[in-house]
């Protein structure tokens, strides 16, 4: 049953050390308040879930707090490479960061099959790609109508999801619209859920009858952080911060930049400051 | 036209945009095939379906996306569907005529690698990874590929098989069990390649305008083999190179314009 | 690709003798305009498929149409058995019809798996129930990480899919809303699909981003044919006609008198008395 | 309120609906189901969640449905998704609290047939089949199941399984590898059952008012076992039963009302 409070108190009652925890969005309704949060509680030993790890698992990742990353693709939307995952693939810095690398379609059916309860993945994938080689969790299952060898992964069923949404209404149904992306599955495929949102309404009466919605005995907590997405967009409030992800490219380059960036940008802000960076963002509602 | 003034770049967004046509459902990667495949819209496909692994179907965005799932896309799309379902009914479905890619490194079979530089274990550069490309290249009943020409992007031996083309070449996607044709176009800046009905290697099979041979393989780290009956691969027409920087400008001016006010500006090259 | 043609002409090109055809329709929106039209065409030996099984396949039986039911719950809605399937399970009149009996689980992933492209679909399913001693087709898979098994069921693939839908645009896409029961996936699953809907629109521009749509390019022909889902409803067009389920119930019971309304109803009748069926069962729009 | 003016139906109705909570995610059976848990819901239980599975999640309908597809559900629902969607993430999923079933035939493990009368192969009557109910029988937490007692219903052995409930009794479940309670609760028109802890076999808790232990034996196929301490079940209060009965009356008076214009009427008793 949904309860609202703060993202801090979110984050706490919800967040342990060596949690296996997914934030999740693609490109859209990147939980990236919840991230913040999550660096500013100083959490450790997560494994880190998500099918496109960006700028908030740099981030994470760069501040030492995941031992391993499960992921399809990591990179800076529009711009190149994850400076700080590299570091920590390539360096061991700040610690060693182990990899369980899957495709898109491996992720996206993972999740789907959590959400549906399965313990693993049927799909016809894989074939001829060398992840199948260095990754022992992708391994296969046979038709047993036809004989087809397909591909077969493990259901993902992360301890927390995070993920950021447009609205809730007062009894804590969620409401995501637009790319929607693999969030359904992620809230439904993990044990808790934690939601952020741009704003509470009263009800979704008058809403079409077919929308994305989570009901609120499927979400943990709900915490109301205006402009939580940031640098990502939230469709119909405010659009994607393109210049944000050019400078994280900068600052991501150096060691040093990173942790005095962390400090002002992460470390020293709260929830409250998501509002202001969007507030030259907004698109006509 | 005159071709002086057209760069390599638009020369080849605009011969890819020429391979695709109407009836075609394209699965499209971010950056030169995006380019490619709106081109393609823009002039002689208008009906086209340009499908992104974020989920938007029938999308026609009036500016090339930065990433996979802008706004833009979802806005103008015929339906967003969430991303299983996209990897699901959509690509693992069969539906998909053309999955456009492209390539940090290839090799002359198609076979792409955007994993890693050096050791899987102990790479070199750690690369994004594969996202959606090793089940386009399986279930699109056929892969165009579109990338710039170099030494260090088109080699002897790619590092990792991140999504498989040909192979070894030959038959063997069909020893794999795989019935879509794979990488059947490739077009770089300098020349249209189309594989070896035998053996499967990618054969230059048209310059473009200007382009040496010997361009092309200073730029191509395997021996370069060229089509008995090479062509010249006709230049831009005006509509063509118009539409190409119209949508071009239109994007600088969308991506340029829009900071958020809690972080400093870096540059904006987008 | 789509094309637009009167149903009587998008029937006889897309349905044969011997097809495994689906009409269909989660009590809404089921396509009783072209099931009555594969009747007149005196289509035969045909595989029917169908999640739920009502009126129109309890017709479509007693015509004599089908040597074969694929289902999982055949029932006149609201009011009890189908008297003409009975007639032929237990009867075999007017000719034997075999049965594959699954259940709603099943066929769901069923029709799931086809429009994914898989051979099968695995499930957590029928666990002590009696149908897996009776259906070869309910086999069994193993979870190659946790050892679990699971029941397995072949992809369903039919020839031709046939709904009703409420309105294309002009260029073939279409729209399905409220109840959007299995009809996607059956599109999906089908080699060819039929659509009747009840009217064309020019685009569609300002829908919701994540309508259930199908592109033109999933639908082989499209008939306009306004109340074509009569007696069952059509969400923001009309309402069920309920009385008309209880009439099925007394003219399915005597051979005769179904003999004599199908004459009546369907034999004599066309596509066009759909739209006065429901002329007085509008809702307010 | 006095029990005289009160039907078996509707004291088996009430009876059911207690058994609900405000927390439940109620998977809702047509028919009696469908009147216990609008009651729930129309009483002590407004925040229940009611699921149908033709897609409509948190539906609050104000008549009763004749079918689980009907407009109404639609219409009052938080949300309504696809019927792989409602089986994949819904049902298999572990998120229902309660399946809610009725039955054409039932045994003293709650195992229940809906399929056929006699062999399978060659039935005496062939019935509607299972639909969602083997899978809502094995994957809701737990199950309750309503109908009305006879001879016919409740039976020594079922002709055929097709839910399972607690099959041969005791842990057989178990045996199977199902984690789920299996049924927990019958509400008959006479009584409310509940299975003993050790054999599973349903033993009566409860009688209505008025009902005698002899009229629950005789309209049962099976030796009905009483519990030591057995209750009477507390009449219907004024709230339950003025509830239910204009909840009935509206759904008559919507259902009466509305006929297409091109079939002749037939008796309307919905």
């Amino acid at each position: 049953m949904a309860r609202f409070m703060p993202l801090e108190e979110a984050v706490a009652t919800h967040l342990k050390d060596g949690d296996t925890a997914a934030f999740e969005g693609f490109t859209h309704l990147i939980p990236t308040a919840a991230a913040h949060q999550a660096i500013r509680q100083g959490v450790s030993d997560l494994v880190l879930v998500r099918m496109t790890p960006d700028i908030v698992y740099d981030q994470m990742i760069g501040m030492g707090l995941a031992r391993k990353l499960v992921f399809s693709y990591a990179g800076n939307p529009g711009v190149g490479l994850l400076r700080r995952l590299r570091d920590a693939v390539e360096n061991g810095w700040p610690r060693p960061l182990a990899l369980e690398e899957h495709s898109h379609a491996a992720m996206a059916n993972a999740y789907e099959a959590g959400a549906a309860g399965l313990p693993f993945a049927a799909f016809r994938g894989y074939r001829g790609a060398g992840l199948a080689a260095v990754n022992p969790n992708i391994r296969q299952v046979t038709c047993p109508f036809t004989g087809e060898v397909l591909a077969a992964v493990p259901a993902l069923r992360p301890d927390v999801a995070f993920i950021h949404a447009q609205k809730a209404d007062r009894k804590g149904n969620v409401l995501v619209e637009g790319i929607v992306g693999i969030q359904k599955e992620a809230v439904l495929a993990a044990r808790r859920a934690v939601v952020t949102v741009e704003e509470v309404v009263e009800d979704f009466a008058g809403l079409h009858p077919n929308l994305c919605v989570l009901p609120h005995w499927t979400v943990a907590a709900i915490s109301v952080v205006p402009g939580g997405a940031h640098p990502s967009y939230t469709h119909g409030y405010y659009e994607r911060d393109n210049p944000a992800y050019l400078e994280w490219d900068r600052v991501a380059a150096d060691r040093e930049v990173f942790a005095a960036w962390m400090k002002t940008h992460v470390l020293d802000a709260g929830p409250g400051v998501f509002a202001e960076r969007v507030a030259g963002l907004g698109v006509e509602r | 036209m005159s071709v002086d003034n057209v760069t390599p770049g638009e020369m080849m967004t605009i011969a890819a945009s020429r391979a695709l046509s109407n009836d075609d459902v394209c699965f499209v990667g971010i950056g030169a095939p995006s380019a490619a495949c709106n081109v393609a819209r823009l002039t002689h496909a208008p009906d086209i379906t340009l499908i992104y692994e974020s989920g938007t179907i029938g999308t026609a965005p009036d500016v090339l996306p930065l990433s996979i799932g802008d706004g833009e896309l979802c806005e103008t799309a015929l339906t967003t569907v969430s991303v299983p379902e996209m990897f699901r009914y959509w690509l693992q479905g069969g539906r998909i005529t053309i999955g456009f890619l492209g390539a940090a490194q290839i090799d002359r079979f198609g076979n792409i690698n955007t994993t890693v530089i050096g050791d899987y274990a102990r790479p070199t550069v750690r690369l994004p990874g594969g996202g959606g490309a090793p089940e386009i290249a399986s279930a699109s009943r056929e892969v165009f590929v579109t990338m710039a020409q170099s030494k260090r992007g088109m080699v002897e031996r790619i590092d990792f098989f991140t999504s498989f083309g040909h192979g070894e070449g030959g038959d063997h996607r069909r020893r794999l069990g795989l019935q879509t044709k794979g990488p059947t176009l490739l077009v770089t800046d300098l020349a249209i390649w189309k594989p070896d009905p035998e053996t499967k290697a990618f054969t230059v099979v048209s310059l473009h305008p200007g382009v040496t041979r010997q361009a092309v393989q200073e730029t191509c780290g395997w021996p370069v083999r060229f089509a008995d009956d090479l062509d010249e691969t006709p230049p831009p027409s005006d509509v063509e190179l118009e539409t190409l920087r119209a949508l071009k400008a239109r994007t600088e001016a969308a991506h340029a314009g829009r900071a958020g006010g809690g972080t400093r500006k870096g540059p904006n090259d987008g």
